[in-house]
């Protein structure tokens, strides 16, 4: 199953966990972003998250499809947070299940590089001087 | 022949713009820098943008490398996708 | 910090989470190892785990530091656990963080590789068939 | 010279052995084949595992690929070890 998730609360990891568990998968991984409190030496105060929601749960999808054509997988669970999140606070998770652990190891790094390159959120980062400023992702094929 | 579409800002786009959607007439067959250049037209503040946005219609990616035909129905939804920073 | 557990107590996934989260890291990774319901068709009713426990602490924390050497990381924890594991249950686990996803990404693959190789424990199945078997890491160098 | 040193069998070796640890006399200096050939003498029932086991001294693994020397000293603690199968 495709478990993806674009919600303004509060991630809840070790619910994640839980609905990628399975007794036919001897692996679970995962990757969890959050949210750091200096960006090049200039402290966070905030960080906030827009998306085009619609579009974001159709690439979140469209990853899903394309690491199923890779390898073998189970469950993967991709989930998004908005608006605002508090420094230290989960931001993205991205977890997955298979039988053997290469695949899932596998499937969570490009999944996030996919998500990196391809989903339309995106994030303003509020610094102590009052700035703010629009992120760009490095994989962003337009910036 | 044009057709009206609903035009959203996301971003830096939005906050450029002042606005998350709008009605936009577009000609129903046009090429992606002309549609572009309507866009700047019409909303000069995305200039400070650079170019750097691209385009999505109907919730799919507008190939933006090449000038390919767009085509345009009445009720389309087309998105103006500053660089993104998900993840 | 290195977290280093081997235990017979059921690993508690979301403390491990916590134990390595920091508002200095942006990435959280994870491989956390369930035990299967099958074993090539076969039923398995039961797992066994059994340590050189001294040894394989001080082996754990040698990945620790081979990990350390490679990647930039901020805190690493390893536990296994020992004796009876039910069907569904985690019997391994690697939480690592980091400020930047890459090195947390890699060393979490790169640590699960390791300890199948180089860790005294051991894993015996049993089957619904009454036989059993001391299972063998094709990572093993001895075999 | 010889000395004491503990021996400890672990999973299979420990199920062939019949015991979690015992007291063993070792010369204090000989080649990993020799303490090898010196446990399968004692503990024939190792035999089952057809060397497929390898040693370590106070915790750490000693050489099976070369045929080093391995010295002893009394209350040293001796591994077998069958291959592993952790994570």
């Amino acid at each position: 199953m495709n478990h993806i998730l674009i919600t303004e609360q509060r991630l809840n990891i070790p619910d994640m966990y839980n609905k990628v568990r399975d007794p036919s998968c001897g692996a679970i991984s995962s990757f969890v972003g959050t949210t750091r409190d200096l960006f090049n030496d200039k402290p966070v105060v905030k960080l906030e998250y827009e998306a085009y929601i619609g579009m974001a749960e159709k690439a979140l999808g469209d990853i899903c499809k394309q690491l199923r054509s890779q390898w073998p997988l189970h469950h993967i669970l991709m989930a998004h947070r908005l608006g605002s999140v508090p420094v230290g606070e989960e931001s993205v998770a991205i977890f997955v299940s298979s039988v053997h652990r290469a695949e899932s190891l596998a499937a969570v790094s490009a999944a996030i590089d996919a998500l990196k390159a391809s989903v339309p959120i995106w994030k303003k980062e509020l610094y102590s001087d009052g700035s703010s400023n629009w992120k760009v992702n490095a994989e962003c094929a337009w910036k | 022949m044009g057709c009206e579409v609903r035009v959203v800002f996301f971003a830096a786009a939005k906050e450029l713009v002042g606005c998350r959607e709008a009605s936009l007439s577009v000609p129903s067959r046009l090429s992606f820098s002309e549609l572009k250049d309507i866009l700047l037209e019409k909303y000069e503040a995305l200039k400070i943008l650079e170019s750097n946005f691209i385009l999505a219609k109907n919730q799919e990616y507008l190939d933006f490398e090449g000038d390919a035909l767009v085509v345009f129905k009445s009720g389309d939804e087309l998105a103006v996708i500053p660089p993104i920073s998900g993840g």
